[in-house]
């Protein structure tokens, strides 16, 4: 039933205590999938995605390889238990559309031409999901990616923002996204400031957009950091195992 | 097909190969009406692209979420029809997002008064838009919504009775207000590059699109392909808003 | 609901006010696919179809070749948006079966043996639909593989018969075809007197059967002169472009 | 398997490997009643072509265009055990003709009286013909539509009772009238010939089959390959109606 | 609808009239696929199972070939009016695991080894069924690998067990099936003593579940001497033919 | 991966890689309610293996023989994540496999008492069991059912009101009773292993699977590879039963 009267901000705060501009709770761990070249579980709060990465391997049938640069394969996938109302096992319309929004960010993000004939798989698995889920993944893709060594221009950085009485505010949960008056997928890389994903969709003003862009790469930052040092705290632990 | 190699050395030299300058639109010719069975429908062709979109109306139950509001679906075929590389089979992941682009800037632009659309509990309209590639020459996106939106503004409510809708029975026009539109930009050495064709998409790495309303609000973004400087996305956006209300008035 | 008291006949005039042996407004458009080999739009009326022919060109992958002569494919779609209700996207059993009926019937039009190791792929959209969808798409087939360039014994000649009300009638609409009591879809080469296609359902006399058979030869060459004179046409015009 | 070329140059002779005349039709064995859960079934064998068609009863929604009448549905497999080129997966073209054909014949025959498997508003006796292919020697269409028509005249109709069917109490038989029949027919050197085994059919270009009802009223044609000249068609129109006799005669 | 009151046994018989060691009426045709390499009916009562064999043959494409040893593909299938209810025609998820399970069965049946980079293709068709499907097709299979001439441990006998109102019986019907409290599926050879395919579900003491293997074992033999005789006297008429 | 040669001479020695003994398990982590929008749900770590159960409970129809009882659907993702050797698609012949077997060992020990599921005429809770494999390294049968069991354990029950299910409102438990658990069993040379990891699960032939409740009666069997010797099942089964205590208790 469509929740009439949702108040998603109230003195301020958003609908679970956060400020405007405040991110939730990340959370990373990274390894989880000990066969994988690069493995990664990233939570915005309770939006957890897992990714994996294999490769870069060679890519068989030998009529898919590329002679100068790699193939990137993606696909984002939401567990049935991890919404509302169970979700039907199995890739949909939205799923293959965010692989291919997803591919297309890692492709910008990765040195391809040092990896002829093969393939990158980057897999992500969305178990837990309350808003941002493609976003989440972006960033659980991006510490795989790094941790299976693949030469990036610099780890990827996905935040989201939105608007939700009048208010830009940044890392939509679920609510905010099903009620909220317009949202906005971003990824980012500090290095080349360059614009990896961009998506936007809802009623914005050109100067909202903007302001919202802005924010956007302020609060990246956050994550920026996180991801560097749950790296750095890996690569420590890994040295004195 | 002309050789990539020469299509990308005019570009770099600022120059196309239909002689248009880069932020020319080819000839948009739009006719309505032109599917005798559909509620309504219009093709419409951008120099060698041919599109067709037929809307139809049918009986539907509503979402569980809004229960007093009609239903909007999208979808997109690239029959093998159009163009020498299209494959039979379902549609690919680029019919799909176009598709989910079009669904997109008609849903978020709110061009439709879906809460017009009800009949009685547990029955609404349903509004189908169907988008048939014909031919493809490039810049499906942007065709692709001119022939979908064209088509909702010519698209009239078959009248409801007895359980079912009476094929040759109007009860009037289907509630419509706004006309978005996309314009999808290239990039190329610094130099954005509207409308492309098939041969220049081949080559040009940097694509996004902005779905502007008439009011001059962003109302959908996609960046479909390659990346962006941080600082470039305002100039980009005045040339969408801008664009955007030329091709409108082909509506 | 059942059409109870459908007159499909009144003072000898059909519904849409036809005569028995008339054949429907016929519309053609040579070209409007310009980067197929051959293309064309080709109405009865409301019922247009577009077809498109690629090739003849090399097959790949090879194993699918035939050493001898061409492979034909040939794909039969009706738009989701061309029918009363809504047909749902996509290839059904129907399409399926009328895809062979064509593919046979186009086979046995084109010298195949011209073309070893290649494949003639014919592709036939129906945009609109009121009635003799197949042979619509036949008569659009077959101007597109002239405009190919594709060696044929002739050009294919496609026209429908029917019985409504005790009658044998030509060209059958949407409503002839369903409240009639038998049709029939006839592809015919006037060069080779040869027929191509012929499927038949309801119930008919044999004589009724001949008399029909014959009726749709005789009608026919209306349908080859009409695909002549747009042949002629689309040349001339081409030569003074 | 044979070679081709032995086959075609002894059909050109004017002979058979199995030295039939070119018009007859191998032993035709017909077996009613061999499914126990089936409301109907038969097998069919021509030789070494066997065919098994049953004949479920289930509730079922009436079409919306005759909300009245009982519903038809035939499907036909062709299992990979019937030949060593059949293959596993969802019916191919030839699988989805032959039922369709299957099909065209019962409905367009009026052998069955579905306005007789009414059963209240909303609800209808639904007739689902399942044509399985064990093993195939060819004429498949002959021996199914046999099969399928001695499979309806075998079917009882279930009670039904508190919105089910009692499977094992009847209310009567389906009510059917006339046996339809396929006569397919091959051309070779402008002679006919009937029956094909498998090995015949890969060597005969020109195919037709003519369905024919007990009244010699023609209700379904099918040019299944090749061609055929304008002038032949009344030819094999009065063969098929006279072997059509012939044949139903088994049923 | 739920039969609440169902007697399985009264006075000792089961609802067929069976004691509870006695196997229904076993039925068996050879060669009935003339085209197969091999070919069987096979029936306990009215369950009826055709099974054909196409091979040993040489496997393609060829990366799907093993070396060392022939690859096995098994599919079985239910007819659509073999079943009570009609069944959606195609494989479901059912006949993809017992599929498996069969396979598996003949692959450690058969020397293997003898075919290397050939495929054995068994394929069950279910026409009718009233319990131990599965087990039927296994035993008209083993003929038709047995007519095909692919060299065999033993031939494979297939029977079921049960428990129903606290006793153990063999050769379940559908409604022992449906509304005993367990169900045993076997398949052994007797000349090595190996148990080939083994499944169980409901719910057995250890001693009961023994106690069925036992009668499984036993009553086998009854199985075994049918497929035997079957084989003679079918070698015998084709002798004389 | 490590050469399979090495794996199999060690198992013949009688040794494993990782230094286990050949009855013992690898380090079993169970934690629950670890999603939060799901009903049930539970982690299970074996060593490298990681295993995802969740349960949703959703409003359901009921199957037409059971009117009064909930239903229960279990399905199994092998999702690419989790193996180098996992491919994207629908699930393969090992993963319907997994499902089934955790399926039945769930209905047949009876652990849910789907009579207490009823809430009105023709409508039920359905209870959705999706194992979803994270990361593969052997043994998934056992770790998904422990993980399933575990998740089910802590399935609350969502309020019914309005035709819908209110999901933060709970009415209490999932009414279950037993823990049932699967032993798996490989043989090499006469001697019994269990949990294999997947280097041994390559190597090795022969395996069997027992599903034991807690009252050590047998529910489910299934031999998944290989032969067994007649004479053995009766030492298999009394590993089986005294494994299946010593897991169970990290539920």
């Amino acid at each position: 039933m469509k929740k009439e009267n949702i108040k998603l901000l109230e003195n301020g705060k958003r609908s679970d205590g956060r400020n405007l501009d405040e991110i939730r709770n990340i959370n990373i761990e990274l390894g989880i999938i000990p066969i994988a070249n690069g493995s990664a579980k990233f939570s915005f709060g309770n939006t957890v995605a897992i990714a994996a990465v294999y490769g870069a391997r060679s890519l068989q049938p030998k009529f898919l390889q590329e002679d100068e640069k790699a193939v990137v394969r993606v696909r984002y996938n939401m567990a049935p238990f991890s919404t509302d109302t169970r979700k039907n096992p199995g890739i949909d319309r939205r799923s293959i559309e965010l692989s291919k929004v997803l591919r297309d960010a890692i492709e910008n993000s990765i040195f391809l031409e040092e990896y002829p004939r093969a393939v990158i798989d980057c897999y992500a698995e969305v178990i837990s999901s309350d808003g941002s889920t493609r976003i989440t993944s972006l960033n659980a893709i991006s510490l795989a990616l790094a941790l299976a060594g693949i030469s990036m221009k610099d780890l990827i950085v996905g935040l989201t923002a939105g608007k939700i009485e009048d208010k830009i505010v940044v890392d939509l949960n679920q609510l905010e996204d099903n009620y909220g008056s317009a949202d906005i997928s971003f990824g980012y890389l500090f290095a080349t400031d360059e614009i990896v994903l961009l998506q936007m969709d809802g009623e914005l003003k050109k100067e909202e957009f903007l302001y919202a862009l802005s924010l956007l790469k302020e609060k990246a930052k956050v994550v920026y950091e996180k991801q560097k040092e749950a790296l750095r705290n890996y690569l420590e632990k890994e040295k004195y195992d | 097909m002309i050789d990539e190699r020469i299509v990308l050395q005019l570009l770099k030299e600022g120059k196309r190969l239909d002689n248009r300058s880069f932020l020319e639109y080819r000839k948009i010719e739009i006719e309505k009406d032109i599917i005798p069975k559909a509620e309504g429908s219009a093709s419409v062709k951008l120099g060698n692209t041919l599109v067709i979109a037929g809307v139809k109306v049918e009986l539907a139950q509503p979402f569980p979420d809004t229960p007093n509001e009609g239903i909007l679906v999208v979808n997109a075929e690239f029959p093998p029809i159009a163009h020498p590389t299209f494959e039979p089979g379902p549609p690919n992941e680029y019919a799909i997002e176009l598709a989910r682009l079009v669904d997109r800037i008609i849903r978020e632009s709110k061009m439709i008064e879906l809460d017009k659309l009800f009949i009685e509990d547990g029955k609404v309209y349903g509004i189908f838009v169907d988008i048939h590639i014909i031919s493809n020459d490039g810049n499906l996106l942007d065709a692709s919504t001119l022939a979908s939106i064209a088509a909702l503004h010519s698209t009239k409510i078959p009248k409801y009775e007895n359980n079912s809708l009476i094929r040759n029975e109007f009860i009037g026009n289907l509630p419509v207000r706004y006309k978005p539109t996309y314009v999808t930009i290239g990039k190329i050495n610094d130099s954005y590059i509207l409308d492309l064709t098939y041969d220049e998409e081949q080559v040009i790495n940097d694509l996004i699109a902005f779905g502007i309303r008439d009011d001059e609000k962003i109302v959908a973004v996609q960046k479909l392909r390659g990346k962006f400087k941080f600082n470039e996305i305002e100039k980009l956006l005045d040339l969408a808003i801008d664009k955007s209300k030329e091709i409108r008035k082909y509506l």
